[in-house]
């Protein structure tokens, strides 16, 4: 865990409120798994957004650039989006367990939901980086225009199957559907399932997992004031299998197997 | 050359190397940070409130932000204090800072059976009687809104204990000094002022508390000016050291603090917004004194001048 | 086509076209925005607390920033409920909102003296009892802090007038709501919920309090969670209306009071901020209505879910 | 009075945490005159720092934008000089009484300390183009490098006066220093005084001028959360000849004549 104040390499906006941004870390860098998260703080003197914000490394560039993609859906974000190369930004990081690699049998599936995508592109760079996986990704975004980094993540040789609900790409429907069709279909693989999305699309991902009995890491989000295990406040609640009533996303996770999680209570 | 200011202050027998405490609640059990920062720099931490048995605390979201501060319902969360001690504590054994048990009852023999624990747990410096937490629906805060069970739990704690008992004071009350002078009388060694202020928010598109607990205390700098209040309200009142706390961000922030009386002075939320604040307030503070030339800080402690009064002193 | 919502409500038998309505000591004596905005688009107009006999206030500084709010220690300066009627209010003569007055007394009798000029003058549609200023010595808070007292001056002003009586209440007590059942029972129509939280705040350089009075009354967004929070705890407990006010600064922030009890709201600091705030929330409000197709704004009032209910009706 | 948002169109470092500013308003410009001052807000939906803060007009260029001239002191100042032309601000003016022009055989002399020179560029710039005085303008600043606008207010053909605290530049003292000397020396004349700068320079200026029996202006400040009449918090505490026991800054200012303040309050 280290905390910097560096400065923004770029920000540049994707998609309809879209964006990904860089900054130098070459410490961060080199520490950062995937399924980590940064806390992130634009620095100034002023207090209102107060905290910092999550967010997941998206990538690594150039071994010494953090790079986040970021939606903008309140002050911080929209705050975030207006900053520009040269500017100071405060990052602690890389925060919370990050997603444990697949053992030797196993073939992992990634299962992406709108700004899902933001960790499991990372993940997907190593996997295939180290272990030359024929790597398969099932993407949902709510319509064409939200469609980010398709060429990126074809050209690192991803097999890509998306849906959106619209249908204005790919499959009309959610990314469960294609997921349904493809487990239904290769019933004799056991593939272990990432998955990282809006938390409906995880509980959904979870259930199906959990009754096929499939290895699934998902990556949860919760309030966060600390993202460092001082505040409490990033509970979820545990399945009562357990006995811890609560884990915490940013010590516990935020990445989780899906049968720990009380998904009755999300 | 400048004499090295002395920052030292005395908490009921308690020797601070400095007047810079971590707030309960907004420093985990102590060991967090440990790789961010030197935690033998602090004056002393304050671990989180700890309770006889342990406390899951209440649903999420338990944590919402609001315009310069954070409203939180937590509700006391904890290991409880034999887990604390034997699994969190020994973490601390190496640090040269002394550490403070934030204690929590949900009644007033818990109270005492707790600190009993305590005094028989040599690395526990000192004890915070925590009888304002709002968020906790048993005792909590309906112990201190009122100056007689204040008192009294004050008194079930002090019986047990020869360590210093801190009591922490909840601002929601009409008169604060009347409380602070029932537990002053009941032994209390010093008063930490204040806790968090009552309040809620609402998710309009969904029309559903923001916190599902619906109510929360709210910290930050949004209460500061209430809480600097307070501090110079019972300061003036007490003879007993007060610490200060609320909405501290940043070392003037802690001097406006002991302006008006406080002695010491704790770091909470902001610790969330930058892990650092409580290490660059002690710098801040030193710095502070030896550009103002002030040999020891407890000379700045109730300082504060008339309105009218001519500046050239300082 | 959409049917144009009805923002309307009703305050102790007063018809309000929107329930949008200036806040005492923040919208001057109702005119002085003649040239910004149409005043005659708002719900009710309160013009700054009024006193028997003209006030001078306090001595300066009176106003400081704070953290997303405002200390002022103004004082109840005023030109004195006679030299209002005479001077001033004729200026509102032509505009069709309902003009309220804020009263302030420093004696029961003060009161009930006002109360009867009031009584007199047709053009004031109501009263706004300030049973809670922080700022001034005699009477003020005090009263406000007491279930007793706070019914006695309510009684006071209901003896002496036909026009709707709404009491103001102050956050700096222990239990508000028993303070707001003993003025339902002393037959106040309506309450204001909430004045300011009692602050203070600290110059480092000089060591001075930044009011010269040292003492001030917090408003803004940073009371907000606190505000909202005592609105939800009165309107569940009383029969009457609530208006409810503290740091709205947008028709999203007006919804929450609604939302929690609120039947009206007020718009206080906002305006300093931008004096267009009160129309903006007007304008949101209907908007908001028309989208969601809410027929009539009372709907909203106290439509707060549990957290755990399902959103769908929403 | 008026209430815009409009854009930035210059801001520029003109000294040492001094700036100009302007911003386009052809109906503002038209209607602002010396000594008024407007409340300027950046747009935006943080709200630390909440309020609006005053700012004299300074001048009007090509008739439609209204300049300000700023120092940075805190926060509000601080982020006001990071805007960049073409941002966007709100302003509400112009606000204020402005001050009395001079009559008909009446002689004004400015005085000003610091950022004093804000309001009363404007201020000269309309006594000179209207009736062509013989204008002397004297100027107090802490030290050379805070010296601003020396070369415009010589082309505008005033007479200009130069103290500086240390001596860096000019006659070494205050700017009261220079005054005397010169109230002193031409004491036939009997100028009338247009003062702007710290209070306690204002406050030597105006107790000269009312022991000498001088016609004298000045433009004070105090704290203001509206600016507008609103609030009751600009007050400032009127000599006790008067029935009033305070002046609103921002209602019945900020030009007061000398003798209406009870300079023993501030
Ligand atoms: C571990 C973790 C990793 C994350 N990674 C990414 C990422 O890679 N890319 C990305 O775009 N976003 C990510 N997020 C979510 C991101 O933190 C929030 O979008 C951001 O904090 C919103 O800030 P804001 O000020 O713009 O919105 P606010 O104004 O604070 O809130 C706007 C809306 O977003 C909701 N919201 C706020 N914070 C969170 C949160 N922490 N989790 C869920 N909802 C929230 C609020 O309830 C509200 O409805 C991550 C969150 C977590 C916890
Ligand atoms: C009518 C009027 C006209 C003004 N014209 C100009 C001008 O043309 N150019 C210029 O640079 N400044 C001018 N000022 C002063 C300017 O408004 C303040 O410098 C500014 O509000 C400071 O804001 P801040 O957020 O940077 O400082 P803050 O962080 O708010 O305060 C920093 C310091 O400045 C002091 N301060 C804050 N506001 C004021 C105020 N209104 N008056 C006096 N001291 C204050 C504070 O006490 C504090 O010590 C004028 C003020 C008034 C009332
Ligand atoms: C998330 C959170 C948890 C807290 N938990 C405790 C606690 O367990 N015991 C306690 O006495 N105070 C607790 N507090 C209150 C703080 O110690 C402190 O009194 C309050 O936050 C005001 O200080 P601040 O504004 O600097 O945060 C908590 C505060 C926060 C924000
Ligand atoms: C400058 C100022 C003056 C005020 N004067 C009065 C007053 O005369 N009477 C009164 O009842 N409330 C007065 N108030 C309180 C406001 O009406 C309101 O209750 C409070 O500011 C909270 O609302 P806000 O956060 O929207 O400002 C005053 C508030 C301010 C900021
Ligand atoms: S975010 Fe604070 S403990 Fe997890
Ligand atoms: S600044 Fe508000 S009345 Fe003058």
């Amino acid at each position: 865990m280290l905390q910097e104040k560096t400065f923004i390499t770029f920000n540049r906006m994707i998609a309809q409120n879209i964006y990904l941004m860089g900054f130098r870390s070459k410490k961060m860098a080199l520490l950062s798994k995937p399924g980590q998260f940064l806390m992130i703080h634009l620095v100034g003197t002023q207090m209102d957004p107060l905290l910092a914000r999550p967010f997941s490394v998206h990538s690594i560039k150039d071994n010494d650039i953090l790079v986040i993609l970021y939606k903008t859906v309140g002050k911080g974000t929209s705050l975030l989006s207006l900053s520009k190369e040269g500017d100071t930004i405060s990052i602690i990081g890389p925060l919370g367990n990050g997603f444990p690699l697949p053992g030797k049998n196993q073939i992992p599936l990634l299962v992406a939901g709108g700004m899902g995508i933001a960790p499991l592109f990372f993940l997907s760079q190593l996997l295939i980086n180290i272990k030359k996986y024929e790597l398969k990704m099932f993407l949902g975004f709510s319509t064409s225009q939200e469609i980010v980094l398709f060429n990126e993540l074809t050209s690192l040789g991803l097999d890509l199957s998306i849906a959106t609900n619209d249908g204005s790409y790919g499959k009309k429907g959610l990314v469960t559907d294609i997921l349904d069709q493809y487990l239904e279909k290769k019933s004799s693989i056991k593939p272990m399932i990432y998955a990282c999305g809006p938390v409906d699309m995880l509980k959904e991902v979870s259930l199906r997992a959990i009754s096929l009995n499939l290895t699934c890491y998902v990556s949860l989000e919760s309030q966060m004031a600390c993202g460092l295990g001082l505040c409490q406040g990033c509970a979820i609640k545990a399945n009562n299998t357990t006995n811890k009533p609560y884990y915490y996303v940013c010590q516990d996770g935020p990445i989780f197997l899906a049968e720990m999680i009380d998904w009755g209570s999300l | 050359m400048p004499k090295t200011p002395n920052l030292s202050v005395e908490i009921g027998g308690l020797i601070l190397k400095n007047p810079v405490i971590t707030a309960s609640g907004t420093f985990g059990y102590g060991n967090e940070l440990n790789q961010l920062i030197n935690l033998s720099s602090l004056g002393a931490i304050i671990v989180k409130g700890l309770s006889l048995e342990p406390m899951p605390g209440n649903p999420p979201p338990r944590i919402v932000e609001t315009p310069c501060g954070i409203l939180n319902s937590i509700g006391l969360a904890n290991v409880g204090i034999k887990a604390f001690i034997k699994e969190k504590l020994p973490a601390l054994h190496k640090i040269k800072t002394p550490i403070i048990a934030n204690i929590y009852g949900h009644s007033m023999s818990e109270y005492a059976k707790i600190t009993k624990i305590i005094e028989d747990t040599e690395k526990i410096a000192a004890l915070e009687v925590n009888i304002s937490c709002p968020n906790v629906e048993k005792g909590g805060m309906a112990f201190g809104t009122d100056s007689y069970t204040a008192a009294k739990v004050t008194e079930h704690v002090k019986k047990n204990t020869t360590k210093p008992v801190i009591v922490k004071l909840t601002p929601n009350v009409t008169d604060i000094t009347s409380i602070a002078v029932a537990v002053e009388s009941a032994g209390a060694q010093a008063l930490s002022v204040t806790n968090t202020i009552l309040g809620m928010a609402v998710d309009v598109p969904t029309r559903k508390p923001k916190l599902a607990n619906i109510i929360g205390g709210l910290s930050g700098p949004a209460i500061k000016p209430l809480a600097l209040y307070l501090v110079y309200k019972v300061a003036n009142r007490v003879k007993i050291p007060v610490i200060g706390l609320g909405g501290i961000m940043n070392y003037e922030d802690a001097l406006e603090f002991l302006i008006v009386g406080a002695t010491a002075i704790q770091i909470g939320t902001a610790t969330f917004v930058n892990p650092k604040t409580a290490i660059e307030v002690v710098d801040g503070l030193h710095n502070y004194c030896l550009r103002k030339k002030i040999h020891t800080i407890n000379q700045i402690t109730g300082s504060l001048k008339e309105y009218g009064e001519s500046n050239e002193k300082s």
